[in-house]
């Protein structure tokens, strides 16, 4: 009984945290990281890795149903969060903590679980032992009959899944197309955001994108010089460059530590974090040459698909323009919204690594669902 | 004794494991059955004392494998979902032929009386193999690798479909190059 | 351990290896079948080698096997694209060219 | 130390290495645990240190709250996977870095004198391929797949590198032999003259052991790549394998480029695990200054760049040795 406590107790003190960010509600997100973080917690990459779900902010009712998709992901013993309030962090924290100790609920869970999915027969064993099999992956590709692909015949399908479909790659050489629903929970993702990619090995041919909303508007957004700095943090960690990533998340949270909600129009002037990892980052040689060429954009493009002017060029100009221009004030009254639709048309053609590169460059602050949906973007 | 043993018990192995090839639904237990059918045949050669030649077969055969893993999902598309589905033709002449085959082969081994051995085995082994390729076997080698080296551009030829044509432009100008996906070299 | 063994073993992965390359449609899982049949072989080899003649030279002959197996490899992926290419199948039944 | 190096057979050893008997295997799993654990634990405090949060300390202990972590935590499943490969594919990364280490001696001894040591350790890290893209494919998920194709990707541009860096030892010490090979290291180490390869080597290493640069198999984009979908103790296997990659690419560097257990004061055996550590510190500290090598622009410098650099190596290193002999 004692080495089970130990263990317990242990596992708690290290949990992993799959955080979900409701669209407008980045600043909470942000301050959830970072007690998180304090805490010595560790923020999770997929559902597997996860033992706390914690959603910041109401999602709306599309945006809910993929959250509690991930959450019957999470292995167990899991536990489920959701805050609307940065006030209510460390008690909630300290909740989550509480229940991942709460060991007869987590006897109890998967029998639930099974229970829920019409599963009979399962006598839910005590550990070791978690068929979340129905719920199957949500980055897999989407068997949630979406209209992605009509007309397969089911009988061809095997455990419900659709096999794919064959379609010229970009060699020219006939390969198998997988739909594959990149978002909305994802980490370094815009959130909210759903791609609906046609994948053939690892590139993407075709991309539709839609966006999850929240529940109701008021929500709890970042400053800009904060969320600029978000996207260094993400475009890092995507290029896998977790170390300096790191550093930019600290540069990030920095002056919001010990402030409940820090005001937006006054910032300090470049902090020497800050200047060390525009240094940094400018002197990997490896970085420009991993994302020079990435997702190049001409003026043209940027007006043609609504994005922001400071889109153009390629990855690397996109992250150093950001890095430069953090404590730049941003132009009053916001940025114009970006139409989501626009998202596909850049990533058509890049594989997946090329184009989360790509996606998390490119500043979707104010994304708004298009007004007019658009017919697939496909390019060879 | 034991070594016995281990021997039939790896040979046992291999065969079941080839076999599997030909049952098994998912392409990717076909290819990893038969490399494991090779890994025990690489350490059967181990047995025999061929040390160098053992490990090379295992080696390039479990490489081999998880390259042709690559093939195989490329052209049948399978995903590990076991589908049952029959990919044979003349099944009956084909078993008829390969058990014929196996009788025949094992009478030769049963009746011929087999020569005693001839000579001992040089004390390095390895050594032995590699002064054999560099002197009196040195012909062999030699053939080999133009061989290789032909096959090699006549693999590429065949299964690339863009010529420098496509990639330079008409009079091989362009610099960089049109490629679907840059390298990193940036030629 | 004896000769006899290793060269039955040998002739039971052969005819399996005869077996798929005859039976299979698909082009690799014909390459499949080729490759148990030069298993055999290097089987065989080895074993003539080490209970026949284990003299110096012997074990060139391994190594022209493993070199002509890579090369079937190599011609057999090249061929199996180009197949593909042309004629979007990969069945031996739809290249029959050669056969008339 | 300096015999004549041809003449040291598997069988007579001779005084360069003692094979000891082979329950001493236990051992090499005991060692081989202690780098990987070792590993872990510097990782975690260069990166507490960089996310500066919680005492060093407190980071040395995180591997083994990890581990508790995935001990508690439930396995999973996801629809038609192929478990059989799955689970292979985790478990045999550890089986791979024993059976690495198995021929490294560890001062005089150890637990298989294989005559081709060096070409035995190149099979092992080749299975490395086969086990992590198996991996990928068993969880029948895209982005696990992803990370099983990418980790191909980089195979085919780091392996034949590597292969040809481990050449250029055996040609200079003229054997295949592992204790051969550090024994002919007497007063020059192997790194010091067959720069190059030493350190296309150590890229190797990061590549089999799907580290730093060359983790985009495990990226963040594809939410943790090979291992989307593992979690509890086929995780902690994974994560485990990994380490131990690392730990016994670490120990090989020892004999093939850092003269094995030569050294002064220590016995033999101290200054390969020494050696050891500070190999394997080198590359967990790496892991932190880089970013990631994207593998369709790595394929390019693996070929164009790294293959004719350890060609080149090789012909020098055989030009020398002849020219010695």
């Amino acid at each position: 009984m004692g080495l089970r406590e130990v263990l317990a107790r242990s596992a708690a003190r290290h949990a992993h945290v799959l955080v979900v960010e409701v669209p407008g509600w980045d600043g909470l997100r942000m301050a959830t990281e970072r007690a998180v973080l304090e805490r010595g917690w560790r923020l999770a990459w997929s559902p597997a890795d996860a033992d706390v779900l914690l959603v910041c902010g109401p999602p709306g009712p599309r945006l809910a149903a993929a959250v509690d998709l991930v959450w019957e992901q999470l292995p167990g013993p899991r536990v489920r969060v959701d805050v609307l309030d940065r006030r209510d962090l460390p008690d909630a924290l300290a909740g989550a903590c509480a229940g991942l100790l709460d060991d007869d609920h987590h006897r109890r869970d998967p029998r639930a679980r099974h229970g829920a999915q019409d599963h009979g027969g399962h006598d839910g064993p005590e550990d070791h032992d978690g068929h979340d099999g129905h719920a199957g992956s949500e980055h897999h590709g989407d068997h949630d009959s979406s209209d992605d692909h009509g007309g397969h015949d089911m009988e061809m399908s095997p455990g419900g899944i659709p096999l794919a479909e064959g379609g010229d790659d970009r060699d020219g050489l006939e390969m198998d197309v997988l739909a594959v629903r990149l978002g909305p929970v994802l980490p370094h993702w815009p959130a909210g955001l759903v791609l609906h990619c046609s994948l053939q090995g690892d590139v993407l041919t075709g991309a539709r994108a839609e966006l999850l909303g929240a529940e109701h508007e008021d929500g709890d957004a970042a400053d800009p010089r904060t969320r600029a700095l978000d996207r260094v943090v993400s475009v890092l960690a995507l290029a896998g460059w977790d170390d300096a990533a790191e550093r930019a998340r600290r540069v990030r949270d920095a002056p919001a530590t010990g402030d409940a909600r820090p005001t937006t129009a006054d910032h300090p002037t470049a902090s020497p974090g800050l200047a060390r990892l525009r240094r940094r980052v400018r002197r990997s040689r490896m970085l420009r040459w991993s994302l020079r060429g990435l997702g190049p954009l001409t003026a043209d493009d940027v007006r043609r698909l609504g994005l922001p002017e400071d889109a153009g060029g390629d990855a690397y100009d996109r992250l150093l323009h950001l890095l430069d221009d953090v404590d730049e004030p941003a132009p009053p009254g916001g940025r114009q919204a970006v139409p989501v639709d626009a998202l596909a048309d850049p990533v058509v053609g890049l594989d997946l690594a090329a184009a989360r590169l790509v996606l998390a460059g490119l500043d979707l602050g104010g994304l708004s669902a298009a007004p007019a949906p658009r017919p697939e973007a496909t390019r060879g | 004794m034991l070594v016995d043993i281990a021997f039939v018990a790896l040979g046992v192995v291999a065969v079941l494991s080839g076999a599997a090839v030909f049952v098994v639904d998912s392409m990717a237990r076909a290819t990893y059955a038969l490399a494991v059918s090779f890994v025990a045949v690489g350490v059967q050669v181990l047995f025999l004392q061929q040390s160098y030649v053992g490990v090379v077969v295992i080696l390039m055969m479990v490489m081999e494998m998880a390259v042709m893993a690559v093939y195989m999902v490329m052209f049948m598309g399978m995903n590990p979902a076991l589908m049952p589905m029959s990919m044979v033709h003349s099944n009956r002449t084909a078993v008829a032929t390969a058990v014929l085959t196996f009788l025949l082969l094992a009478a030769g081994i049963l009746v011929v009386d087999w020569p005693a051995r001839r000579g001992s085995p040089p004390p390095e082994v390895t050594e032995a193999l590699g002064e054999a390729l560099m002197g009196p076997q040195m012909l062999v080698m030699a053939v080999i690798s133009p061989v290789m080296v032909a096959t090699i551009v006549a693999g590429v030829v065949l299964a690339a479909p863009r010529t420098r044509y496509d990639r330079f432009g008409d009079d091989l100008r362009q610099r960089p190059p049109d490629d679907p996906q840059p390298g990193g070299v940036g030629r | 351990m004896t000769l006899e063994a290793a060269l039955l073993i040998s002739a039971a992965i052969f005819s399996v290896g005869l077996y798929g390359a005859i039976s299979q449609q698909v082009v690799v899982m014909v390459m499949m079948g080729l490759e148990l049949m030069i298993n055999a072989v290097i089987l065989a080899a080895a074993a003539c080698w080490w209970f026949l003649a284990p003299g110096p030279t012997g074990q060139v002959l391994l190594m022209v096997v493993i070199a002509a197996m890579t090369l079937e490899m190599a011609m057999g992926f090249a061929v199996a694209v180009l197949l593909h290419r042309a004629r979007q199948t990969d069945m031996t039944d739809m290249a029959t060219d050669l056969s008339r | 130390m300096g015999e004549p190096l041809l003449t040291s057979l598997p069988a007579a050893a001779g005084p360069a290495v003692v094979t000891v008997a082979p329950a001493w295997a236990v051992a090499v799993v005991a060692v081989l645990g202690a780098l990987a654990l070792a590993a872990a634990a510097l990782d975690g405090v260069l990166s507490a240190r960089s996310a500066s949060a919680g005492g060093a300390l407190g980071a040395a202990g995180r591997p083994l709250g990890e581990a508790s972590r995935l001990l508690r935590q439930r396995r999973r499943t996801t629809v038609q996977a192929d478990t059989l490969l799955w689970r292979t594919g985790g478990a045999g990364l550890l089986v791979a870095a024993a059976l690495m280490l198995a021929v490294v001696p560890l001062g005089r001894w150890t637990v298989a004198d294989l005559a081709v040591g060096v070409v035995w350790f190149n099979a092992m890290d080749v299975m490395v391929w086969a086990l992590v893209w198996l991996v990928g494919w068993g969880a029948n998920s895209a982005h696990a797949l992803v990370g099983g194709y990418r980790f191909l990707a980089h195979g085919l541009g780091y392996e034949l590198p590597l292969m040809f860096a481990l050449v250029a030892p055996a040609i200079a010490a003229g054997s295949l032999n592992v204790g051969a090979v550090a024994a002919a290291q007497d007063g020059l180490w192997f790194a010091a003259w067959m720069p190059v390869a030493f350190l296309v080597y150590l890229l190797g290493v990061a590549g089999f052991s799907v580290w730093g640069p060359f983790a985009p198999a495990l990226g963040t984009d594809v939410a943790g790549g090979v291992r989307a979908e593992l979690s509890g103790v086929d995780r902690l296997v994974l994560e485990t394998g990994r380490y131990a990659l690392l730990a016994a690419g670490a120990a090989f560097a020892v004999p093939m480029f850092l003269g094995g257990g030569a050294g002064p004061l220590l016995p033999d055996w101290a200054w390969t695990l020494v050696k050891t550590l500070a190999v394997l510190a080198l590359l967990v500290w790496a892991r932190r200054r880089l970013p990631a090598l994207r593998p369709d622009l790595f394929m390019e410098i693996g070929w164009l760049v790294l293959l004719p650099a350890a060609l080149v190596q090789d012909l020098l290193v055989a030009v020398v040795t002849v020219w010695r002999s």
